[in-house]
């Protein structure tokens, strides 16, 4: 698969696409159907796109397995950092009215920051997981 | 409260169905893959308990807007869009354990495998 | 879609019945659509006909593909499985009616969701990131659990000869 | 910055939780050891503050997110939620470091930061699922707990451990999905899922069918995952295989956790007028109780291998405290309330012990055995051949498993007795007499099964050259401390037996 021209520009081409789509899902999330967790899965599925086109090393090349294990923890991190804010700023646990003078804002901040955390680590776990099952078959038996 | 009667319950059958059959798969499969499918059948299946009753006739998607008055419930959606990212999970560990023991005992037959397992407590046994 | 999981049941190629479990997800998506879930929707078809499938056959590519014929007898699952039912039945039949506006889900706790006090039109976001936010801080964890637990478990170990050195020790 | 002390119930579960992924990125055994152990320390001081305000103010509600339920989630602190969270962050505190000496020599060193992270997680889940105050939320913490502890069951060494793993997993899930079921069924009926809005609610629809599908849905998803006899399948080879220090977690936790989910149920939402008098739930209850009790006790006494006796042992302690919770009173309830408590202890003294056990054999074997198995890739079952003569070499860790052996019968002086006491009790002012009987019959299979270990340990000669070679004190200080609380509270049982009391009278009170 990895000679084959079609392919190769045709997925060249459409990469960014997706990458684009997938921001627009995420940040469309307030209006339409959508938000961090099916942004994170098609940003990821971009990438496992490219693996599948180019190469498991060249994927991986881009995307360092230690990178992606560092996006899988700091996710989590901003989620609950989120609401650790929330703490500082004198309101309860998660609270996002705190985080900005105007209440109504404060809670879109804290909507989008949640949903920033929640794609990265989507798309960390579903690279790493198409990562690990894909090495194990690359090198036959242990 | 409703009486209700087997026609008005129709959405509520096909539900029952589906959950059914994925349970049965699980328990009655010996092959882990195929146990795995069954779960995440069984999973699915519940998805639609909690977002049938959801719907109200004539109503929209709840994402607001001033040409509609009547939405959808929007609560079970949420509900739901946790439980299928937490059934994707499981069968993401699932799938994972299933190689680790096809490397480990070279099968993913249940029984093959308490079969193996059953050898080496025997050899234990004799040991002791 | 009962269509496709009888198949399922049936099938003992495993390639084919993950195929079918694909084909079941599409036809998910698509009835949760036509019950204005459109959120859930887009996540299954992601979720369960796309990040599933491709799962699936990872695994069966590690696997082999074919399902050896089940050697107990059906008979105790299928009892078991009955009883479910009967007992789903029953309970769902006591439930408010299909679409009945009525219904408690209608009238308790959703209506201040719909009030629109965080401005963000999509209701489904708003509860979810906001009013539920600690239960999607949960799902998010789950997700990063199955990550690190895979890491976990398929990372490769070290040659034999190095960890029976050190057990010896 | 508003004061700390308000912000407990939240901080309770965030810090073990945000300990977890910090243990990831770090990527080394040695820091994420420190801040999983840090968080879980942090979690036991958040319990302990917690225990004390509840003892002052009663019922503290905690509104995540500023959101008042029944629109936001809630988290719920009452006397019997404080006392579970004390069990399971205090469990945790002392298993961790109890763990670095452990995973050494049982889990490969670049898989130690993933090891922590998990426990971080399996502790978070746990507290989390006792806390809250919202159903749905109780399903997501639970899944978080599960997921985690899957994973740490499959790390073992054995092989084996990755079937039992699997099996959990499969048994766990159908488990969870049935809870979802029930609540999914509850939720229709009311339009909530605030646990104490739910109560309210379904006092108007209290006989309709949905609501008694979801009782029997929410107990046997429950009872699944709490190892109630004859669902128990998962629980001996998940225990045997799993490293030492999380069988010791696992079993003074895990179980004990989804005890506790289903008397918040069955009392808080359900009431005690549904259960206790429309429906045959309590004889159910009782029979399998007594049928645990029984039949896993007996089943115990003919293991070989050391870790399984004990596994099946906690399926018949776990009977204990079902039992106690099916005779409708005050007192009963207090009983297995108590029992939950000090049998989890009581077993994770003994798991930590038989740790350093398997890891003293595992020293010893460095020739290879004769199984069928490769050598070096399976550590060496404490099974019961290789014990003889145990307590010549280590003499500290045998009279420590003597002594929890002790307590799991109900000798005077020990913990267990004094749970078995307040049970006896509580079956005598139901007037039930024979039940008496059966708790002091069941006991004396006990005595069976750890006479057995006493036996061969004390009496069997050792082999030829023993030296004596203790536990290494990393492994028995933890275990000791252990030990010790079993014999605490066993003399002084003011602060058990107090908190117990007050939580079954609060439960009982609310459920009326």
């Amino acid at each position: 698969m990895e000679n084959d021209l079609v392919l190769r520009v045709v997925g060249k081409l459409l990469i960014p696409f997706i990458l684009l789509f997938a921001l627009y899902v995420q940040f469309h999330g307030d209006f339409g159907p959508g938000g961090g967790f099916q942004a994170g899965t098609i940003s990821a599925a971009a990438i496992v796109f490219y693996a599948l086109i180019f190469g498991l090393d060249k994927a991986r090349r881009i995307m360092p397995d230690r990178l992606v294990e560092a996006m899988l923890a700091s996710g989590v991190l901003i989620y609950a950092g989120v609401g650790v804010a929330g703490l500082l700023l004198g309101g309860n646990y998660l609270d996002y009215f705190v985080l900005d003078k105007d209440a109504v804002h404060g809670q879109h901040r804290g909507i989008f920051w949640v949903e920033v955390g929640v794609h990265i680590t989507v798309c960390g776990v579903m690279l790493k997981i198409f990562y690990m099952f894909a090495s194990r078959g690359q090198d036959g038996e242990e | 409260m409703s009486s209700g009667g087997l026609p008005e319950h129709f959405s509520y059958i096909v539900t029952v169905f589906l959950m059914v059959a994925g349970l049965f798969i699980v328990i009655a499969r010996g092959n882990l893959i195929k146990k795995l499918v069954g779960l995440s059948v069984f999973q699915t299946s519940v998805y639609l308990l909690y977002i049938t009753p959801g719907k109200l006739l004539g109503g929209t998607a709840p994402i607001l807007s001033p040409q509609f008055t009547v939405y959808s419930n929007p609560l079970p959606h949420v509900l739901i869009l946790t439980a299928i990212v937490v059934g994707v999970a499981t069968l993401a560990l699932g799938l994972a354990l299933a190689v680790r023991i096809k490397e480990a005992y070279g099968t993913i037959e249940e029984d093959e495998i308490t079969a193996a397992d059953n050898a080496v407590q025997d050899v234990e046994g004799v040991k002791s | 879609m009962v269509l496709a999981v009888l198949a399922l049941a049936r099938t003992r190629n495993l390639f084919a019945v993950v195929v079918l479990s694909g084909a079941y997800s599409f036809l998910m998506a698509t009835l949760l659509v036509a019950l204005d879930a459109v959120d859930v929707a887009m996540t299954e078809a992601a979720v369960g006909a796309g990040v599933s499938t491709v799962l699936l056959l990872g695994a069966l590519h590690l696997c082999k593909s074919q399902e050896a014929k089940p050697v107990r007898g059906p008979w105790l699952p299928l009892l078991l499985s009955l009883a479910t039912a009967a007992l789903l039945i029953y309970g769902a039949l006591g439930l408010p009616d299909f679409a009945d506006p009525n219904a408690p889900i209608h009238q308790h706790v959703v209506p201040r969701y719909l009030q629109n006090e965080v401005d963000v039109p999509n209701v489904v976001t708003a509860v979810l990131a906001s009013f539920r936010g600690y239960d999607t801080l949960g799902e998010t964890t789950v997700v990063f659990t199955a990550g690190a637990g895979i890491i976990a478990l398929l990372r490769r170990r070290k040659p034999k000869g190095e960890k029976e050195a050190h057990d010896g020790k | 910055m508003s004061s700390l002390s308000a912000h407990l119930p939240a901080l309770q579960v965030v810090l073990p939780l945000l300990s977890a992924p910090f243990a990831v990125l770090l990527r080394h055994g040695g820091f994420a050891f420190g801040i999983v152990t840090a968080g879980a320390w942090a979690a036991f001081a958040c319990a302990i503050g917690l225990w004390l305000q509840t003892g002052e103010a009663g019922i503290i509600s905690y509104h995540i997110g500023s959101w008042p339920p029944p629109w936001g989630i809630e988290y719920r602190v009452d006397r019997l939620a404080s006392f579970v969270l004390l069990l399971v962050s205090g469990t945790a505190a002392i298993v961790l470091p109890y763990s670095r000496a452990s995973i050494e020599h049982e889990i490969p060193r670049e898989l130690h930061y993933l090891y922590y992270a998990m426990f971080g997680l399996c502790l978070a889940g746990l507290l989390g699922i006792t806390i809250t105050g919202d159903a749905f939320n109780v399903f997501v913490f639970l899944e978080i707990s599960s997921l985690s502890t899957y994973v740490l069951i499959a790390l073992g060494r054995d092989r084996r451990a990755l079937a039992a793993s699997y099996r959990y997993l499969i048994m766990g899930t159908i488990g969870a999905t049935f809870f979802v079921i029930g609540i999914g069924f509850l939720y229709l009926m009311t339009g909530t899922l605030n646990i104490v809005d739910l109560g309210e609610r379904l006092r108007t629809v209290e006989d309709s069918r949905p609501v008694l599908a979801a009782l029997a849905f929410i107990t046997v998803g429950v009872s699944l995952k709490l190892a109630l006899f004859p669902l128990h399948q998962w629980l001996p080879n998940a225990y045997t295989y799993a490293p030492s220090a999380v069988t010791a977690f696992l079993a003074a936790t895990a179980t004990k956790v989804s005890v506790y989910v289903l008397i918040r149920f069955w009392f808080s939402v359900f009431g005690e007028t549904l259960i206790f008098e429309k429906l045959p739930l309590p004889q159910i209850l009782l029979l399998l109780s007594l049928a645990a009790m029984f039949a896993a006790s007996f089943i115990a006494i003919f293991q070989d291998n050391l870790k399984r006796l004990f596994a099946y042992s906690s399926v018949g302690q776990i009977g204990y405290i079902t039992l106690g919770m099916s005779f409708d009173s005050v007192n009963g309830l207090g009983a297995a309330i108590l029992h939950l408590f000090n049998h989890g202890i009581t077993k994770a003294a003994i798991f930590l012990l038989i740790g350093g056990v398997v890891l003293g054999l595992a020293k010893n074997s460095a020739v290879p055995n004769s199984r069928g198995v490769p050598a070096g890739a399976v550590p060496p079952a404490p099974t019961f051949d290789r014990l003889a003569g145990l307590a010549k070499r280590m003499p500290l860790t045998c009279f420590g498993i003597v002594l929890a052996g002790l307590s799991l019968i109900g000798v005077p002086g020990t913990a267990g007795f004094v749970s078995k006491w307040y049970l006896i009790l509580a079956a005598m002012e139901a007037g039930q007499f024979w039940i008496v009987a059966a708790i002091l019959l069941s006991s004396l299979l006990a005595i069976a099964y750890v006479w057995r270990f006493v036996e061969v340990a004390y009496f069997k000669p050792a082999p030829e050259g023993t030296t004596k070679q203790e536990a290494p004190l990393g492994l028995l200080i933890p275990a000791w401390l252990l030990v010790i609380g079993t014999i605490w509270f066993g003399l002084d049982t003011s602060f058990t037996v107090g908190t117990a009391t007050e939580a079954a009278l609060q439960l009982v009170k609310a459920g009326r």
